[in-house]
């Protein structure tokens, strides 16, 4: 068990008594910029107050009552994120919800919470709301932001946000007491009240809510800003979905705590000026979004002229060579610097400039694993781009990758304030302040989740470094046993092996058999282009795989994993002793892969009885017969006698000092 | 690649409809009037300021005002000379009758003069477009220059036929005439000039601007959403040819100090419409960058020979500058028949996106 | 059921009822000729206020010369255009703009060497009256003039979802998103009658569906009364409260979308019978 | 003053008819020039687009090639084949340097290129041959010289230049040729394919680029000829280049397109120009020879916009 105990100071516990303070120190500091009608619209924090002081106001004499639930649907708007502080200061819990999902699933959701009121973006939003009205019986008022197409709808129970904002400016004209007694009305308020509903999209079964509270919240926000140094002085892009806990945590949590400016893009289109025009100082993107980046930026330069990439070619070997180093601070020749220095002039400045990172302090990666090959090439710009590893049941914050210990296959070491252990099977757990209240009416799985001591599953195997560092290896439950008792995450395994770029497709067994045995594919891009190269004469993938220089080849990726697993003391018992190489491509035709090739362990597991067999019962070869499906759809029959080799494991704990480079 | 965009983003409309919403090319203009209004008064000498900057401003102006209305307006020009000429016989009429003006005054004046008669010639171009519309301003020019030759009273009934500018003062200074110097000449063309082309950049991104530039575009479909051509048109002639006037009048009170018919002559009106096209039509810095080349490229030309040593006739210089610029003139149109201003354009387009392509 | 939700259903108001409506514009026997060959025969129809009113017919029917001729950019030579109950003389295109028609054109008009936003903000010329001395000085009224006809500009690219390409020279946009601009340039005159010329020429599936909806959204939201030419019967019919069906220059029907789909006339002119 | 307008100069032309004669014949002779430098306009344009401003500085440079190279001692008639074969490389050079490259610009990029042709033929022509006026060797090409006087009334006398007679006879053998060219020969009809469909052109077999070459050529030639013509009555100097600008009100007048065209519009603009400045001329101290034409044409288009000779242009949107 690791955890780290730097709490940081504490404030006011809930937004709205988070939003007055605000007002009142930080006042004209913009809080919100939003991108509409081609200028950043710009309001401070007293304006900021003001205007959710109306909403709330206004909300109230709708009959909103402390506990209600308000779905919150839409893009990210500063209207949007404004409702929800507005909610919550009359007591009122915001359920954010995402807004693209199927009507069906909202339906749920917004039936599930038991949703008296939403505030939806526009007319899209409402007639889906009016659709479901059988699922939802509770809803009893809709309010929207943008009146297009809503003119003529009967507007009984429907309402424009500025025209309860108005009703709210009126109130308070007549009596002005009213903004007073806004005030005292969540002043009494605690941190742990519920502040918010999130509904994860489990893999599995129906959408949970995830209740967190004020505490949860705020605590969490405040230990991230003093773990990064984040003060009022920063800027981020609002642009990921406001139902998703990371959202909320850092365009709403955080930017309350620390004060910062939260900015709203104009649309989905306009994302990438947007970002260029603020260049936010801190931002969070799924991996997915900075592959997209590295992917435009590749595009782009294929078109360049000659002369052009080459330049852009030969700094960025610089930047491989020296970037990320320089940026962690370590020691690099002179010349390399000045080149370097040369290469930030010429190339990197500009790249960061055209992707809006220019001034980007922190950046945060994070959601599924991010290729180290995009996440090293962003660093050797000298962005610092950081993981991290976060649930909606923890208020985002795990674990963190500390500033200047940057490893690419760990996802960091706790958050302040975050406690972590293993368990015995596996599972990551973890105890922090931001562990959530409960599931909405679900208290069974509550009770699964998180142990009566506040330790919470996350439903992750993972393992810790001996540097502190936690490293995800796979789903929980994906994870099985030796019988020795050994931890076999075989999706670790797989993914270890498949970072060669000879194989293409890696099978791991080994749950409750002794040892670990794989099969493997190998690609035929590659490996073809290494038999060329080696006067390797070869007519099918077949004849290739089973060739003894492949074999060979492909033995001494097996060792150099082998010899990684020996370095983690928890993975070290699983070692691969003996692999094969299928005769066969898998094929997502034969039902091998998933559409999204994804291997089916146990579908193969079945398939290729007699190679599992042959696996295990120590032959050297095996003759098998495979049923195959053309691409015409034609059925036939593959025939070839595999062969199984044997490995050495290496001794576990050995070169670990190697390892913690 | 200079361009550094991130993190520049407006929140106002003002802002966002500036004249130059990049800081970086706020930084140039900057660097720009700076050299102009401090390092060149400080280091260079009288024939730098006389045969090559106060020239070159007047061009300059000359130009935006011939881009005003052929580059903005779409309507092709080849008056300028003769409504230059307008000017400078204009503001000399202004000064021998008003001696004790302020000659500055008096040559901005001058304009209204030029203005008024490029109206009157602007009229044919409701029903003439194109080509054919330069035949009306080849008539102002024919006969504009007639005039200066006909009307002696336009030249005071000087026995040379030509006007000579008087020693005039303003502000306490001797700002014209022989004994002007050189750098008070220059102060006072930079003013204008810099005033003017701010002016017209105002003129330009407003509500006018747009209107000439309809006309120019599509001149049917700037019809049918209100814009009235033959008011629009007009006033594009009155505002170039006040520009015009104001440009001519420079170049003979605050540089030739003495002038001819001849110098307002058909050439002038080419020469001008050269800057105009190889600038950039339709680009106020364009116009500058025409007029830098077609004026300061033949200076230079006539000393190549002069600093490599070669002995050749000054005549034979001149042949050889007609050949050169003529043939450069070819030569840029086939590189970028938008002109300077769209190679700069897209220059600054490459150093925006740097390192992409686009 | 819900309260919300019982209360919502009710429709907006009936759209279909063009009975009791108001004439906006009446052409009668309006016959037009070049140089005498007859564009346009004795052709006479309305259009009643608030709604859109297509004017279809095969190739060379004389549909954009009878546009034409509603917003002055030709002269009849028989025949009278009343325009809000006011027989009209003859009129200049740029006073029928300045009477509240605007149009879009058959191959887009837009200003090639302008962007996106000034063709916009052309659109709005009329409304604009700062003199030139205002103009030069620029701070003051004529920026605030300007801003705040910029402000109704924005309005317009955030209802035609144009925001993306508000700095582009229009010239290089696609031909679909140029309709729209061009579409947007006639919202910002905030016209009475909007004269659309084959709005949805050269588009695809998806674009003629946004574009369908905008003139929808127009009509509904402004109240704008919309006449528009169009090839795509299937959009016609979607659209129009009523259509007028030309052929060689004469009417041949006018009536509902169904009446005339169903009219003999109609289906042999599109067919191709010879006369 | 209105009588001296209105009255007086036909008092006088039907007092000196004899006078009045020879103005006549002053301005069809100034007519035909005119309606030759229109014709290398013509020519261009019509095939091209192209309007050829350096149709003026054409004449000059023929003329003086063809009287530079005789000052060098080179035989008149050798020099007269070396010029129309210096007038040859000039044409395939121009369709090579300037319209190749700038094709499918729009037409004021056109025009400048041919400004910027005339700079560099100005240039070049001075540095060859000197930039001093010259005489053409109207003798040494057997052109006849001289002058007769006819006796018209009492005490009348019309005096013709020999030249002037020469001029007139070879400008209608010219504009016969032509018309034999472009109505009996292939190429001929090709260029006239070309003036109303590049497409249709094609289809003859004749590429683009070799057409604008030949009528270059063509444009070239009948620059030479007027400029023997026009150098025979005065000397040779670019002071004819200002000559050249004269074309453009007759062009306006006969329209962009038209060979006969650009004949009418080129008497109009002589007889006009020489009647206007030798009878009413005096009233404003003479010389308005030098802007009358563009005033008869700016009248002329305000009328008639689409010129003597074209059609109606029917605006559509």
């Amino acid at each position: 068990m690791v955890g780290s105990a730097s709490a940081s100071p504490r404030g006011e516990d809930t937004f709205p008594k988070i939003l007055l303070h605000n007002a009142k120190v930080l006042g004209t500091r913009t809080a919100f910029r939003e991108k509409d009608f081609g200028i950043w619209q710009s309001w401070t924090w007293s304006e900021v107050c003001e205007e959710i002081r109306a909403f709330s106001i206004g909300l109230k004499s709708l009959g909103i009552e402390a506990g209600d639930k308000v779905a919150i649907v839409g893009s990210n708007r500063p209207r949007l994120y404004w409702s929800m502080v507005a909610a919550q200061a009359v007591g009122a819990v915001p359920v954010p919800v995402y807004s693209d999902s199927v009507a069906e699933e909202m339906a749920y959701v917004l039936g599930h919470a038991e949703v008296k009121f939403a505030v939806v973006e526009d007319q899209e939003q409402v007639d889906k709301l009016l659709s479901m009205s059988e699922e939802v019986p509770t809803l009893k008022d809709v309010i929207y932001d943008e009146m297009r197409g809503l003119r003529d709808y009967d507007h009984t129970h429907l309402h424009s946000y500025e025209s309860l904002q108005n009703k709210g400016r009126e109130l308070q004209a007549q009596n002005s007491s009213l903004p007073r007694e806004w005030e005292e009305g969540f002043a009494g308020g605690k941190g742990d009240d519920v502040a918010v509903m999130l509904y994860t999209s489990g893999t599995t079964g129906r959408p949970k809510g995830v209740m967190l509270s004020f505490d949860n919240l705020a605590v969490s926000a405040r230990n991230a800003n003093v773990f990064d140094h984040l003060d009022e002085t920063e800027e981020v892009l609002a642009y990921l979905p406001m139902a998703w806990i990371g959202d909320h945590v850092f365009s709403l949590a955080q930017a309350f705590t620390a004060g910062y400016c939260v900015n709203c893009p104009e649309s989905m289109d306009t994302i990438d000026v947007d970002r260029r025009e603020i260049a936010p100082t801190y931002f969070f993107a799924p991996p997915r979004v900075f592959e997209m980046l590295l992917t435009h930026i590749m595009v782009q330069m294929e078109d360049a002229g000659k002369t052009k990439r080459a330049m852009f070619d030969y700094f960025m070997k610089i930047a491989r060579k020296v970037g990320e180093k320089i940026l962690n601070g370590e020691d690099v020749d002179a010349k390399d610097r000045i080149l370097y220095r040369l290469g930030e002039l010429l190339v990197y400045g500009p790249l960061k400039n055209r992707m809006g990172l220019t001034r980007m302090k922190v950046g945060y990666t994070a959601g599924e694993a991010i290729g180290p090959e995009i996440f090293r090439f962003y660093r050797s710009l000298g962005l610092n781009l950081k993981q991290l590893y976060g649930q909606t049941e923890a208020s985002v914050y795990i674990t963190l990758q500390p500033d200047g210990e940057i490893f690419g296959d760990t996802v960091g070491k706790p958050a302040p304030d975050v406690e972590l252990k293993i368990a015995d099977n596996g599972e990551v757990m973890y105890r922090s302040p931001g562990v959530f209240v409960g599931y909405f009416k679900n208290d069974e799985a509550t009770e699964k989740t998180k142990t009566a001591d506040g330790w919470v599953h996350t439903g992750d195997a993972g393992i810790i470094a001996e540097n502190g560092h936690l490293k995800i290896i796979d789903r929980a439950k994906d994870v099985g046993k030796l019988n020795d008792g050994a931890l076999f995450a075989p999706k670790y395994i797989e993914n270890k092996l498949k970072f060669f770029p000879n194989i293409k497709e890696a099978v791991a067994f080994g749950h409750e058999r002794d040892m670990v045995g794989v099969f493997l594919n190998i690609d035929l891009t590659a490996v073809g282009s290494w038999a060329e190269r080696n006067n390797v004469n070869y007519a099918s993938y077949q004849e290739l795989a089973a060739h003894p220089d492949v074999y060979s080849m492909v033995e001494s990726h097996v060792d150099q994993v082998n010899r990684d697993l020996s370095r983690e003391p928890m993975m070290a018992g699983a070692q691969i002793r003996r692999f094969l190489i299928l005769h066969k491509e898998l094929d997502a035709d034969d039902g091998e892969l998933t559409r999204t090739q994804k291997v089916r362990r146990s579908f193969i597991a079945d398939r290729y009885a007699p190679l599992i067999e042959a696996l295990y019962d120590g032959s050297k070869t095996k003759h098998v017969r495979t049923e195959v499906t053309f691409e015409d759809g034609r059925k036939g029959a593959i025939e070839a006698t595999v062969e199984i080799r044997d490995m050495e494991p290496h001794v576990p704990g050995k070169d670990y000092q190697e390892a913690a480079e | 690649m200079f361009y550094r965009e991130a993190g520049q983003f407006k929140t106002s409309y003002k802002a966002d409809q500036a004249l130059m919403p990049i800081l970086q090319d706020r930084v140039g203009l900057l660097v720009i009037l700076a050299v102009a209004f401090v390092v060149i008064p400080v280091f260079a000498n009288d024939f730098f300021l006389t045969s090559i900057m106060i020239p070159f401003l007047v061009f300059s102006l000359a130009a935006i005002g011939l881009n005003v209305l052929t580059g903005f307006c779409g309507q092709l020009s080849l008056g300028t000379g003769a409504f230059m000429g307008v000017g400078a016989y204009a503001a000399y009429k202004l000064t021998s009758i008003f001696p004790d003006a302020n000659v500055i005054l008096m040559v901005l004046l001058s304009g209204v003069f030029s203005a008024a008669i490029g109206a009157v010639f602007g009229l044919p171009s409701l029903r003439i477009k194109g080509l054919y519309l330069a035949v009306t301003t080849l008539a102002a020019q024919f006969f504009l220059e007639w005039c200066f030759i006909r009307i002696p009273w336009l030249y005071n009934y000087n026995a040379s036929g030509a006007i000579e500018i008087p020693h005039r003062e303003a502000f306490g200074v001797v700002v014209s005439g022989a004994e002007a110097t050189p750098i008070v000449r220059y102060f006072i063309v930079l003013g204008i000039t810099a005033l003017i082309a701010y002016l017209m950049a105002n003129v330009l991104r407003g509500r006018i601007g747009r209107s000439w530039m309809m006309i120019r575009d599509m001149d049917i479909a700037a019809e049918l959403m209100g814009i009235r051509p033959l008011q629009t048109k007009l006033m594009a002639f009155a505002v170039s040819s006040y520009i015009c006037g104001v440009a001519g009048a420079m170049m003979v009170f605050f540089w030739l100090n003495a002038a001819e018919p001849s110098s307002y002559s058909i050439s002038l009106s080419f020469q001008i419409l050269f800057m105009v096209i190889l600038g950039g039509l339709g680009s106020l810095s364009g116009a500058f960058m025409g007029a830098a080349f077609i004026w300061i490229l033949p200076v230079f030309l006539k000393f190549i020979p002069g600093t490599i040593g070669i002995n050749v006739a000054a005549e034979t210089v001149e042949h050889i500058t007609f050949m050169v610029v003529g043939a450069l003139i070819i030569f840029f149109l086939i590189v970028e028949p938008h002109g300077f201003a769209r190679l700069w354009q897209i220059a600054k387009q490459k150093l925006r996106v740097w390192p992409f392509p686009y | 059921m819900n309260a919300f939700a019982t209360d919502m259903t009710a429709a907006p108001d009936g759209v279909s009822e063009t009975a009791h409506r108001e004439e906006l514009l009446r052409v009668d026997n309006v016959s037009l000729s070049f140089g005498g060959v007859k564009a346009i025969t004795d052709i006479s129809f309305d259009i009643l206020k608030g709604e859109i009113r297509a004017i279809i017919g095969p190739n060379g029917a004389g549909k954009t010369s009878m546009l034409n001729v509603i917003n002055g950019f030709y002269h009849p030579q028989e025949g009278t255009i009343t325009w809000r109950g006011k027989e009209r003389r003859k009129m200049k295109p740029y006073e029928a703009a300045s009477q509240g028609i605007a149009r879009t054109f058959q191959n887009v008009a837009l200003f090639k060497g302008m962007t996106t936003l000034d063709n916009i903000m052309s659109g709005r010329s009329l409304k604009m009256h700062r003199s030139f001395f205002w103009q030069v000085i620029w701070r003051g009224p004529a920026e605030r003039e300007e801003i705040e006809h910029r402000r109704k500009v924005e309005d317009i690219i955030d209802f035609l979802e144009i925001q993306a390409i508000r700095k582009t020279p229009v010239g290089r946009l696609p031909y679909g998103l140029q309709k729209r601009v061009e579409l947007g340039r006639a919202l910002a005159m905030e016209p009475d009658l909007l004269l659309l010329d084959e709005p949805m020429a050269g588009m695809n599936l998806e674009e003629k569906e946004d574009m369908s909806r905008f003139i929808l959204d127009v009509n509904q939201e402004f109240g704008t009364t919309i006449a528009l030419i169009e090839h795509d019967m299937g959009v016609v019919m979607d659209l129009s409260d009523r259509v007028v069906v030309l052929d060689y220059g004469k009417k041949i029907a006018d009536g509902p979308p169904e009446e005339v789909q169903a009219n003999q006339n109609v289906i042999d002119a599109y067919l191709g019978v010879s006369h | 003053m209105l009588y001296d307008i209105f009255i007086d100069p036909f008092v006088q032309m039907y007092d000196m008819p004899d006078f009045f004669l020879q103005v006549l014949w002053e301005g069809f002779v100034a007519g035909i020039l005119y309606a030759l430098i229109a014709l290398g306009f013509v020519l261009i344009f019509k095939a091209s687009g192209v309007f050829n401003f350096a149709q003026g500085i054409m004449v000059v440079f023929a003329g003086l090639t063809l009287v530079g190279l005789n000052e060098n001692g080179v035989p008149a008639y050798l020099a007269l084949a070396l010029t129309i074969a210096a007038m040859g490389i000039l044409a395939y050079g121009v369709e090579r340097v300037v319209m190749r490259p700038l094709v499918n610009q729009p037409d004021i990029i056109l025009l400048m290129a041919t400004i910027g042709l005339t700079y560099f033929l100005i240039g070049f022509g001075e540095f060859v041959f000197g930039g001093e006026p010259k005489q053409m060797i109207t003798e040494e090409l057997g052109l006849p010289t001289g002058s007769t006087a006819f006796e018209f009334g009492e005490r009348g006398l019309v005096i013709l230049q020999h030249i002037d007679i020469a001029a007139a006879v070879i400008a209608v053998l010219m504009v016969a040729a032509l018309g034999i060219f472009f109505n009996k020969t292939r190429i001929g009809r090709a260029l006239r394919a070309v003036a109303d469909d590049h497409q249709a052109a094609l289809s003859v077999g004749i590429s683009l680029n070799q057409i604008w070459a030949i009528v270059w050529f063509a444009a070239g030639l009948v620059a030479l000829a007027t400029g023997i013509m026009w150098g025979a009555r005065s000397d040779v100097s670019f002071a004819l280049e200002i000559v050249a600008f004269k074309a453009l009100p007759v062009l306006i007048l006969g329209g962009f397109t038209s060979i006969p065209g650009a004949i009418v519009g080129g008497l109009i603009i002589g007889f006009g120009e020489k009647i206007g400045e030798l009878y009413w001329g005096g009233l404003v101290g003479g010389g308005i020879e030098s802007w009358l034409a563009y005033i008869i044409a700016l009248i002329f288009l305000l009328f008639r916009p689409q010129g003597l000779f074209g059609e109606r242009i029917i605006e559509r949107v």
